[in-house]
């Protein structure tokens, strides 16, 4: 069993990397043919996403390990690949996202043609896709800091795709600056490892000659939240992100959000529980939580004000990064107290929930990038009535919010119940602040959860339902089949990973129970593999989303039955919505921003608006006004205080420097005599 | 005949004390052709010095180094100079970047620190040319100073010159002089130099009708 | 192989010669196409027969070890390739009139004995002749500077010209303070002034006078390597050289003083202990990267904006040398290779724009991917490998430097990252600002002749380029392994 | 098996059957305060009927949604009270869900009256759901942190388990502080949720105040009905979350008939009971402005918090 599945892996390796590697190159070989080169350039994508899933499974259910190395004459340096539960699951992930999302792209790269090279777009495509998967798989540090440069470089080329435009460059700059930045502490973070294994493959990172001292496995901390949490976009690093995904192609945008910022939380399980060997003091796993929820709710409320529908969905993933580290920031909690079931719980519901943002965010981003493909706007405000031009999309879209929204039974609702529930088993915690403070987090959970499901009730509402609010809404067309296929698989994968937890849980199970040395799966799911019950011993609390599934399934009907049996056969008649006696013009429908004002009166503290009003008077009479402008914006709290700041600094510097280079020889000469007089006298 | 190897020294730390002197003549002089004059007299002294040394030491292949001093540096380039000084006619500095008197302190402090740096390994020196070694770095130093003190193209390229005869002081009494070859590349490159220097200093005029390289200031930040 | 040596060294001033006497276009060409290829050959020969250790010496004058073999391996490489862009450079000049033919001879003459000069610097066995063939460099090079005999360049030229002539100057006094220890050991000899000679008594040498000869080098050779704070002359002299010899200084010149530096560093350590040179170069190394950081901020000059990125690569090696240790060591030298190919690159691309647009402002430069596709994407490329970007080797000599200097002192590391992170994002948003985008101004149509060149040396480096990148071929690491014994006795591995 | 499905049907009907009554009590116990007569018993009954008996009117701007909208409502709200324990202190399908899954439960029902409420695309249904939005993501939460609060002392989050527990204490309150304070918070919850004065004022249509009238207002014929019906259940399960988690006496802990007949006499009594109160509280109280609203619910959120903080302090 084992020996083949091996084998399965070494096969899987091998035709991961060829698969990408020809829907790298061989597009360039079509140049004439463009819609040749899409599907070349796709179709090779999808093979070699289907072949990257069964790497995944075999990884997963491997018993030990599968590495495979290729030396280079460079020092320190060795191309090593590894294949462990951990590693397998993220590439499950990219592998399933990349395949439903290369399907769209069949469709969406049209919109490109004869305005950029197919070819280029599908290469950096493919690039991208690798580099994520090697990312993962990389079992050296130097090889990973090779790969994951390389990530951020073609995910900059993509988001530059449409660098005409100066806001895309400007977001692309942003973002290649931020990532650099995170990539310095990840170096640093490594070179902490290092000098202790002295080389730079994992395996001596875990077991290093000598243990590392407490002051530099805080370090290791410390840069690795920052370095790998610039690229996850954890507040208040996040800035770049609703930037740059938007700014993307709208599947590149699909990936980006959903999996690339993934290979971060990768990164950060990797290091705490793995190289760091899962001990580390309480408030490691405190920050990391604290971080979480505060990304999770500034996330979601700033999303809130966005009308931009995929910068709106960008935010959301700050939202759902941050969630996600709640529920690892428990796990790691837990840890530090001993309470190693407890904290597979935490690390479960964390990966769970990863695995689920993939696929809903990445549903959303396709549904958004459906209606910029139909309507050639973000604007929110210029969408509306979508719904009966564009049936399909609306549908799958509403499944993606349903999902975000974490609704029951989606499986959004799962894992955000496991966060809940791994947050409030803190009582069994002995610290009373923690006991406390858990709680807490999970307030703020829950008032996360309500206010996404506020924004995605106006992101559809707005955007699908209602009259059409621009001539572009009116001209909108439902998009060509390959988008519809490819949104309709991320859709399935939403529903097979609400109603099948019991099938997913004892999945990431496999991951965790290398990590906290303890397996949960068989205690969690019971009732005959129906219900998940996170503390059996507790008799906590426990769902069962099919049978609530089964529930709603049963209910409607009965719904509908007992109206029948009441009412008789339903007579229904159509006239237009009443509008106070004038007809109704879109005008007069609801607007995004008038949907979420009293949000932002209620957290004004947070949102800081500001707001203009004119208005123009009739000269007749001065009561009747002719024209009136309304204006309002939120204040970009992180930018201005704390990254403007920054660069002005930096630029005023160098501004003053400029007298140093004044021009004068005589000066010149001085700099060279000083220096001269200054290391004379330091050497004697 | 033989000389008492005291007296030999006496002699050498006393023609590079001449040395010196001219370099605070030159630091002094407001004169451009006057400093050109100066300069030509340090490389006269040099000759000497290095002549002495020769003779000394039984070195003889110093002696042509000695003759190329004075037949190059006492002879060609100060034409040159003379030349250029004619054609420009600039005749004097009137502005200094510093002036006179604190020039002339300030070379005081190089002659000490000079002395001060080489200090510990003035012991390797040979008994004949203890000090010399400190004296060439003065040199050096001064016409490095000199160079950041003036403003005019012709006497940055005297503190240069002087620079150069530092070194070759430097080489000569401190190392009993380098390998001839080497010597000669030496001369070689010094003269060429001088000639580049010369074709600019003319391109300068022609250009910015002026010598004073304090106005080259358009490349900038 | 001797032989290949001495036809490496004497071809450029055999064509120095010819080039003088050419009478048009195409005979200088072919002249300068043939010069290459013997440049190539000669060189390939030499760098495989002193691969592995081996050393090639031609009576005690000439002596190329796997560190000469280095420098050839550049020299003649970027030289190639200059020499082809500089054909197609000047022959555009040419073309337009703004040359006479006379005029553009006298350049190529120039051009090949500032190769020679350097050629033969790089292979001295001889610490006083390497000087004079420096000086000689130098020479060659003041006339290159204000070739064009603007006002600019000729300021240029002369700040060039006292700066470095200074330098020069101290160096030759570090020189003689080295003699003057050597012949205590040695006596008054031809030998105590040869490298090999020097490095086999190193360790018996005066340790204090070695320390003030090495102040003196790296302050004389570091105003040519452009090191700051002797760096001032260097933006001015490469914006304002015509563009293949702004490459040739960039990609040669900085290389080859270092190289100077870091044969007496190999001298002076075994006397005196690393703990000397280390935080010299490290402090310098660190001032210039900072330097450069600053001043590619606020940079507006496209061709000085490349200047500064030299500095910043010449700051980075240093602090690899000064950091020490295989690793450091190891990473600064695969920097040297690197970012020679990289910033002759990315000058050839800057020199097709200067010629297209006439003016070296970036303002007016956008949407060069537009307009002119090889040339932006070059640009493109060799900018992501100079802000250290993989899959180019500069990114990995950077983390192997980083490594190297974080075992030795972990503040050193960051302040390092630090700095580069604050270079990079000037370089990247300067260049970006230039490729990206919507194209301004038409500018000039060039001459196809021109264009072909150009391609060549463009393609020829960006293949040097990714064939280098992260994986290191054969014959390099068959130079690298003795190189980084002749720094520490250990080897890297 | 069986009786598992039995007792969960019967636990819909008698949902099904008294949530009019509730609502229909409370409007007697408004209009006596009134000193009116005030409609029948039965009257809601009838309204129920006769909506189901009338024709329909849907607008033409309208989609799926609209007409989906009333019975997912009405199926995700009795779902959710198929997970409240009424006369049985143990429900059958406890497995299935929590006081979480009860909570996204009603918000699945939210969400889509929300969309409901813009479908139509008229000023009003926008409004209502925008205010609608509000109002539930402030109750939400403190509805999750009161309920969890007392689930502290029963160590479990299912309702089933909370009321079983506090049931075989015989309704003596281990915590009393926090307890106290869980109430004060669920109480103001229900009224928010449910919509009653002072949060929202079931009674009016006068645009400026409505939420929930607002957003149903498209609404016609038996889609009016299922509506009505599904918030006249929301309200009697958050009556019955009061009493039944506070004060679970008499309610079965055992599934034996005579047992569970009894517990639905007393739990008959109990939410009687509260609806009276909040028919006193709707009268004597104005409605509050809607951004007062929010201080309201706030107080309420920072309630059930400390209720849980108090909790542990108490219990060190």
């Amino acid at each position: 069993m084992s020996l083949d599945l091996s084998w399965i892996i070494h096969w899987g390796l091998f035709n991961v990397v060829v698969l990408y590697g020809i829907g790298i190159f061989l597009p360039f070989a079509f140049y004439r043919n463009a819609h040749f080169q899409n599907l070349v350039a796709h179709g090779a994508a999808m093979a070699a996403s289907i072949v990257g899933v069964v790497l995944g499974l075999a990884g997963l259910w491997a018993p030990e390990p599968v590495t495979f190395s290729v030396l280079s004459n460079l020092p320190l340096l060795t191309f090593q690949v590894r294949v462990d539960p951990l590693a397998s699951f993220f590439v499950l992930i990219i592998s399933l996202a990349g395949f439903a999302v290369s399907q769209f792209a069949m469709g969406y790269v049209r919109e490109f043609e004869n305005r950029r090279s197919i070819g280029a777009l599908g290469g950096l495509y493919n690039a991208f896709l690798l580099s994520m998967t090697l990312v993962i798989l990389a079992d050296d540090g130097f090889f990973f800091l090779i790969v994951w440069e390389i990530m951020s470089l073609v995910s900059y080329f993509l988001v530059v795709t449409e660098h005409e435009k100066p806001e895309t460059r400007y977001a692309g700059f942003f973002y290649l600056i931020m990532t650099h930045v995170g990539t310095a502490f990840i170096i640093v973070t490594y070179l902490v490892f290092y000098q202790q294994a002295g080389s730079f493959s994992f395996e001596a990172f875990r077991h290093p000659a000598a243990p590392l001292p407490e002051g530099f496995r805080t370090l290791a901390f410390a840069a690795a939240l920052i370095g790998f949490g610039t690229k996850a976009g954890i507040v208040p690093l996040h800035v770049w992100l609703p930037y740059a995904h938007p700014a993307a192609p709208s599947h590149v945008s699909a990936l980006m959000s959903g999996v690339m910022i993934k290979t971060a939380i990768y990164g950060l399980v990797r290091v705490y529980f793995d190289f760091l060997g899962g001990t580390f003091p309480w408030w490691w796993g405190f920050i990391v939580l604290a971080i979480g929820a505060v990304s999770a709710l500034l996330g979601v409320m700033y999303a809130l004000m966005e009308h931009d529908l995929k910068s709106l969905l960008a935010y959301h993933s700050v939202e759902n990064i941050g969630i996600i580290l709640m529920g690892i920031g428990a796990g790691m909690i837990f840890q530090s107290y001993g309470l190693s079931n407890l904290a597979a719980l935490g690390l479960l519901a964390g990966l769970y929930h990863t695995i689920n943002h993939a696929m809903f965010k990445g549903l959303l981003f396709l549904g958004a990038g459906s209606t910029l493909y139909a309507t050639h706007t973000r604007n929110m405000e210029e969408y509306g009535g979508l719904i009966r031009k564009m049936p399909w999309t609306a549908f799958f879209f509403l499944v993606g919010a349903v999902s975000i929204s974490a609704l029951p039974p989606s499986n959004g609702f799962v894992s955000e119940w496991l966060t809940f529930q791994s947050l409030f088993l803190s009582f069994q915690i002995p610290d009373v602040l923690m006991k406390i403070m858990l709680p807490i987090g999970a307030a703020m959970l829950a008032l996360t959860g309500v206010l996404a499901l506020a924004c995605f009730a106006k992101a559809f509402g707005i955007s699908f339902l209602a009259m059409p609010r621009s001539a572009h809404a009116r001209e909108a067309q439902e998009v060509p089949w390959a988008m519809r296929i490819g949104m309709a698989e991320m859709a399935l994968f939403c529903v097979v990973l609400g109603l099948a937890p019991m099938g997913v849980v004892p999945m990431i199970d496999r991951v965790t129970a290398p990590l906290t040395g303890i397996t949960i799966a068989e205690k969690i799911v019971s009732e005959g593999g129906f219900a998940l019950v996170p503390a059996p011993d507790k008799g906590f609390a426990s769902i069962s989303t099919p049978v609530l599934g089964l529930l709603l399934i049963v209910l409607v009907p009965a719904a509908l039955l007992t109206a029948v049996v009441i009412g008789g056969r339903l007579r229904k008649r159509f006239y237009k919505t009443w509008g106070c006696g004038i007809n109704l013009k879109p005008r007069m429908e609801y607007t995004a921003t008038g949907f979420t004002q009293p949000i932002k009166q209620v957290f004004d503290m947070i949102y800081r608006p500001t707001v203009k009003l004119e208005t123009e008077m009739l000269e007749e009479s001065r009561y009747f006004a002719k024209r009136m402008r309304f204006e309002t914006h939120i204040e970009p709290v992180f930018q201005k205080y704390l990254y403007d700041p920054v660069v002005r600094v930096l630029s005023l510097l160098a501004d003053r420097l400029r007298v140093v280079q004044a021009g004068s020889l005589h000066l010149y000469l001085t700099y060279i005599f000083l220096t001269l007089i200054i290391l004379l006298l330091w050497v004697r | 005949m033989v000389i008492h190897p005291d007296i030999g020294s006496q002699l050498v730390n006393f023609c590079s004390a001449l040395l010196l002197l001219t370099c605070f003549a030159i630091i002094a002089q407001r004169r451009l052709s006057a400093c050109v004059d100066l300069f030509a007299l340090q490389s006269v002294f040099l000759a000497v010095t290095a002549a002495l040394v020769a003779f000394l030491t039984g070195a003889h292949h110093i002696y042509i180094a000695a003759a190329l001093t004075v037949v190059i540096k006492a002879m060609i380039l100060p034409r040159i100079l003379k030349a250029v000084i004619e054609r420009l006619n600039v005749t004097r500095e009137l502005v200094l970047n510093i002036n006179i008197p604190s020039s002339l302190l300030v070379c005081g402090a190089l002659v000490i620190l000079a002395f001060y740096i080489t200090q510990p390994i003035i012991s390797l020196g040979f008994l004949l040319t203890k000090d010399s070694l400190a004296i060439a770095l003065a040199i050096v130093l001064i016409g490095f100073f000199t160079m950041i003190a003036r403003k005019k193209a012709v006497t940055q390229v005297i503190g240069f010159l002087v620079i150069e005869n530092g070194l070759f002081l430097g080489a000569t009494a401190a190392a009993y002089g380098m390998p001839l070859i080497v010597e000669l590349g030496v001369f070689f490159d010094v003269l060429v130099a001088g000639l580049i220097i010369g074709i600019y200093t003319h391109r300068l005029q022609d250009t910015f009708d002026s010598v004073d390289t304090t106005k080259l200031t358009a490349l900038k930040e | 192989m001797n032989l290949a040596l001495i036809g490496l060294i004497a071809a450029p001033l055999l064509s120095a010669l010819l080039s003088l006497v050419m009478k048009s276009q195409g005979s200088m060409e072919r002249l300068q196409c043939v010069h290459a290829a013997v440049l190539l050959g000669t060189m390939s020969v030499v760098v495989t027969g002193a691969g592995g250790g081996a050393e090639l010496t031609v009576g005690n004058f000439l002596r190329t070890d796997a560190l000469g073999a280095f420098l050839d391996l550049m020299l003649a490489f970027v030289g190639a390739t200059g020499l082809l862009y500089a054909l197609g450079y000047m022959g555009e000049e040419l073309i337009r009139g703004h040359l006479s033919l006379r005029r553009y001879g006298r350049f190529f003459c120039f051009l090949n004995l500032y190769l020679f000069a350097m050629l033969l610097a790089a292979n001295l066995d001889n610490i006083a002749l390497m000087w004079i063939a420096i000086e000689g460099s130098t020479l060659s090079a003041a006339l290159l500077i204000n070739f064009e005999r603007t006002k600019t360049a000729l300021e240029a030229g002369w700040k060039y010209i006292i700066l470095s002539f200074v330098g020069i100057a101290l160096a030759l006094f570090g020189t003689v303070l080295v003699y003057y220890a050597s012949e205590h050991v040695l006596g008054v000899r031809w030998e105590a002034l040869q490298w090999s000679e020097l490095h086999r008594v190193a360790s018996d040498l005066n340790p204090t006078a070695l320390e003030l000869a090495f102040v003196f080098i790296v302050i004389g050779y570091g105003t040519k390597a452009g090191i700051a704070p002797m760096h001032t002359w260097l933006p001015d002299a490469h914006a304002e050289a015509p563009t293949p010899v702004s490459a040739m200084l960039s990609a040669l010149m900085l290389n080859l003083a270092l190289y100077a530096i870091l044969r007496l560093k190999s001298i002076v350590d075994p006397a005196v202990g690393t703990d000397f040179t280390g935080p010299i170069l490290l402090g310098l190394g660190l001032l210039s990267i900072a330097t450069a950081a600053t001043f590619m901020l606020i940079q507006r000059d496209y061709k000085r904006l490349f200047a500064y990125s030299s500095i910043e690569h010449i700051g980075i090696v240093l602090v690899g040398f000064g950091a020490g240790g295989p690793v450091g060591v190891f990473g600064g030298l695969f920097h040297m290779i690197n970012h020679s190919l990289a910033k002759s690159t990315a000058f050839y691309a800057a020199g097709r724009v200067l010629l297209r647009y006439g003016h070296k402002n970036m303002e007016g430069v956008t949407g060069l991917l537009r307009q002119m596709p090889l040339v932006g994407g070059a640009m493109l490329l060799s900018t992501l490998a100079l802000a250290g970007l993989p899959p180019f080797g500069l990114f990995v000599s950077e983390i192997l430097i980083a490594t190297g200097a974080y075992v030795e002192q972990p503040w050193v590391a960051y302040t390092f990252l630090g700095l580069l992170a604050v270079a990079f994002a000037a370089l990247v948003y300067q260049v970006f600002r230039m490729v990206l985008g919507e194209p301004k101004e038409a500018g000039i149509i060039m001459t196809p002749g021109g264009n072909r060149f150009a391609a060549v040396s463009l393609m020829a480096n960006l293949m040097a380029m990714g064939y280098i990148g992260i994986h290191m071929p054969g014959f390099l690491s068959d130079l690298f392994i003795p190189m980084t014994r002749i720094f520490n006795s250990v080897s890297h591995g | 098996m069986i009786e598992s499905v039995v007792i969960t049907f019967v636990q819909a009907v008698v949902i099904l059957a008294v949530s009019p009554f509730i609502v229909g009590l409370i409007r007697k116990v408004k209009a006596r305060l009134q000193c009116r007569q005030g409609p029948g018993w039965l009257q809601p009954y009838y309204d129920l009927v006769k909506l189901f008996r009338k024709d329909v009117v849907a607008s033409t701007h309208t989609s799926w949604i609209f007409t989906a909208s009333p019975y997912i409502i009405f199926a995700s709200t009795l779902a959710a009270v198929l997970l409240v324990p009424i006369f049985l202190s143990t429900v059958p399908l406890n497995f299935a869900g929590d006081v979480i899954t009860v909570v996204y439960l009603l918000a699945l029902g939210t969400f889509f009256l929300i969309l409901a409420g813009l479908d139509a695309g008229s000023a009003f249904g926008g409004m209502g759901s925008s205010r609608e939005a509000i109002v539930a993501s402030l109750t939400e939460p403190a509805m999750i942190l009161s309920i969890f609060a007392v689930g502290l002392t029963a160590g479990s989050t299912n309702l089933s388990t909370i009321v079983h527990k506090t049931a075989l204490l015989q309704g003596i309150v281990t915590d009393p502080p926090p307890h106290l304070m869980a109430l004060a918070a669920l109480f103001i919850v229900t009224l928010a949720e449910t919509g009653r004065v002072p949060v929202d004022n079931p009674a009016t249509h006068l645009e400026l105040t409505m939420i929930h009238e607002a957003m149903i207002l498209e609404y016609s014929g038996r889609y009016l009905a299922l509506v009505e019906w599904a918030s006249a259940m929301k309200l009697l399960l958050f009556l019955t979350l009061i009493s039944n988690i506070f004060a679970p006496w008499g309610i079965a802990t055992e599934p034996e008939p005579v047992w569970m007949i009894f517990g639905v006499a007393v739990w008959l009594v109990k939410v009687s009971g509260l609806a009276v109160l909040i028919g006193v509280i709707e009268s004597m109280f104005a409605k509050l402005r809607l951004f007062r609203v929010t201080d309201f619910l706030g107080l309420a959120f920072i309630l059930s918090l400390l209720a849980i903080i108090f909790f542990y302090i108490l219990r060190g």
